[in-house]
């Protein structure tokens, strides 16, 4: 097992009420992975599965990236910045 | 966090740029100032400000939310792409607030300062437009008839 | 100069534009300000400053000369042609300077408010330009040399 | 005849060495004549000839404008304002 920690933001954060999840996860999991694993717990957030875009250590990556111990994940649902 | 900020994937951060996220007020003076130096002919400098009303509804604040070390280094890319395409460009200055804002207040400002006017403006626009599509970075319309919304920029 | 002033040919000054045009130093936070509005998602505004050098040769000093009346009735065609372009847009502010301006100093200021950035980006772009090409202002390079020449913008 | 004020202006204000004349001119006299009588008593200008833009009365104007007494006129070199 590794441990990731999530950081959760706009109708993430909202859906959790919290700003930062620890995940214990199985090797091999894909970001993309504890991201529906997130959604089933919030049925609520499936309408952004599909437009949220992820984060690792402060990189974009793919939904398909593997997740190694210690990673600091984002999702990141649709930005408005400016 | 010090591990994550000294990964050797980071994109280091050009020694003319400046860059600020945080909840205090933004001041255009401080992001000129910043831009400031000898070889400029010109500075074009972006501001963003709350507006009073979004599609005919009238708003009352803005509440942003960034994920801060990441915008960041959103930022520190924008710097490094701005250099490959406009190596002219001496100074780039992004400042973005965080919180709750209200009409009228900036949100974020944007310097670059040029030998010459064309790239200058260019390069200004381009660190806005990648800045909006990039950057960690949520805003909720919190409308005066108590209604909220996250917005998507695009 | 009275009678030419009051003539009917001269275009009018649109409400929401503020033009300058002397010997007094330029204040990047005074145009601002002239270009701030409830209604203005964005400002953008460019600055021109004397740049240490021109094709190498290291400059002293520029000393700008103005047939003032005639270039503040050009920026008040310019604003009327922004409005065409870009009604849009909320403010426009342009103010320049005149006489001997040493290195760094602020020669030009253009700011121009809108709801959005797109608009306030290519109001102020044509505002810059066609105030290089067509107001009647002349410019006198000053070399550390001590030669001088009349600058052609184009 | 008419009387014009005449405004100078960067190699023209140089050659003259004053920012302003006063002319006295036939009726029918266009804009481009008065700039030639100038640079007739100034050889040094004719190289800027091509290049001289006029207005009247703070408007620009073509070369074949005829002037009308109390005219304000002003040759224009290339600008470089900015």
């Amino acid at each position: 097992m590794i441990t990731v920690t999530v950081k959760l933001f706009a109708a993430y954060q909202d859906a959790f009420e919290r700003s930062e999840l620890t995940m214990e996860l199985p090797e091999q999991t894909r970001v993309v992975d504890l991201c529906d694993r997130l959604i089933a717990q919030r049925p609520q957030l499936s309408a952004w599965r599909s437009q949220t875009r992820y984060g690792v250590n402060l990189q974009f990556v793919e939904p398909e990236q593997v997740l190694n111990h210690g990673d600091e994940v984002v999702l990141i649902p649709p930005v408005s910045g400016g | 966090m010090t591990s994550l900020l000294s990964s050797p994937d980071l994109t280091p951060q050009h020694p003319g740029d400046r860059f600020l996220i945080g909840p205090e007020p933004l001041s255009l003076a401080q992001a000129y100032n910043q831009a400031d130096d000898a070889a400029n002919g010109a500075v074009v400098a972006m501001s963003g400000m709350v507006r009073n009303q979004t599609g005919g509804k009238p708003v009352e604040a803005l509440d942003y939310q960034a994920y801060e070390p990441m915008a960041l280094q959103v930022f520190r890319q924008i710097g490094e792409q701005i250099r490959q395409q406009w190596p002219e460009v001496t100074r780039l200055v992004i400042h973005h607030r965080t919180g709750r804002l209200t009409v009228g207040e900036i949100s974020v400002l944007v310097a670059v300062g040029c030998p010459h006017r064309g790239e200058a403006f260019a390069a200004c626009q381009y660190a806005i437009d990648t800045l909006k599509h990039n950057a960690p970075i949520w805003k909720k319309e919190c409308f005066s008839d108590g209604s909220t919304s996250w917005v998507n920029c695009c």
